[in-house]
């Protein structure tokens, strides 16, 4: 089924894979992103997500739709989550399954890219050694200015 | 008319708020409400010139008239995965 | 950790899972490959993997190091059934974690195009119509003749 | 010097069965033991002209020198996953 979540809740990997898959698929692509103890080998002890989720939410069920025409399978599903998350925590998971390999790892990719470009979500970094700071991120697509 | 503004990440803390209310002309672009939040002096003047909005949940740019009761988030670069 | 295994035993995702993921590691990949019910529009039953299971033990193991110095990661793990499968059942899995989500996408890639390249292994499918066929399959490098 | 063939899959179906140990004369090549095979007559005649082989679990060539006790793979093509 075509699905997604913007969810405070743990994401249960093994659950997001049962969303997926059909007797005519013979490929599943699965992909994590998770929270890693060091950025630019400055130690991390975990991640704020911060997010803007009435409208992470359209957005991520946009990227799965579309990633799900792109692939002709409608087996595709995305979780993210928001909330304060130690190292090794998941982040975002994505679940693609397709008849033939090719299509299940490139909507998976798809759908990371896009959430990386598009999702209305903000990261704040708490390091070892003091403080926290917002990552840097990529404007989404229009700009408005003076 | 009046619009919602939404905060967020960095930008709520340049602020100092997560929301504000704002009083526009009829018609107004998403320019104008921006030029009239960086008027307010102190965090919000530091608020970027250009910076990325979404007007009811849909990415928008400057030129976008606004209406009365729309929601309009200021959406700092975005960070997720 | 950098593991493989050849089986006739079911496949264990989750398990294969824990096998891979560091402190150091942002992103996962997991592929699944699935016996699927059709193949060229003809109904499929169920699937005989052969193997010549002591070289396949080898090759594999070879493909995942591979696998793991060009993704920089000692984080990859994959394993491939042998018996006979029903429809739906895993017939192989590869799951590769890495810093940076590119690596991870390309490792398990990597491994799953080489083992349909080298991995001494054939498919036999079951047809709901009638009998069962040796699949055609790719010839693995060096060839001899007369 | 004996060396021994394992076959597998469409090729045992062919020859009838999943191996056979064939002697050959000292510094004989695959290509000479695949000739020798085929020369079986029946099932074994069958079996394709070029062949991948695999020699001790690694892949081979019809040059490949072959010695006392050596376990060669008639691979047919592969089709793992």
């Amino acid at each position: 089924m075509i699905w997604s979540e913007v969810t405070a809740d743990p994401i249960d990997t093994s659950r997001l894979l049962t969303r997926v898959g059909d007797p005519q698929d013979g490929a599943v692509a699965l992909f994590l992103g998770i929270v890693r103890d060091h950025n630019d080998s400055r130690p991390v002890t975990g991640m704020d997500y911060e997010g803007y989720a009435e409208m992470a939410r359209e957005q991520l069920s946009t990227i799965v739709r579309e990633a799900a025409e792109r692939a002709g399978s409608d087996r595709i599903a995305a979780v993210h989550r928001l909330g304060t998350l130690a190292v090794g925590e998941v982040s975002v998971a994505i679940a693609a399954s397709t008849p033939h390999r090719a299509e299940a790892f490139d909507a998976a990719r798809y759908v990371i890219e896009e959430v990386k470009k598009r999702l209305p979500v903000w990261k704040r970094e708490h390091y070892l050694d003091s403080g926290a700071e917002w990552l840097d991120g990529r404007i989404p697509v229009a700009q408005c200015g003076k | 008319m009046d619009v919602t503004v939404l905060l967020f990440a960095a930008h709520r803390d340049l602020a100092g708020s997560d929301n504000t209310v704002v009083s526009l002309p009829e018609n107004a672009t998403v320019s104008a409400l921006l030029e009239k939040l960086r008027c307010r002096g102190g965090g919000w003047a530091a608020l970027p010139e250009r910076a990325a909005v979404a007007v009811n949940h849909r990415y928008a740019n400057g030129t976008t008239v606004l209406a009365e009761g729309d929601e309009v988030a200021l959406i700092p670069p975005v960070a997720g995965g």
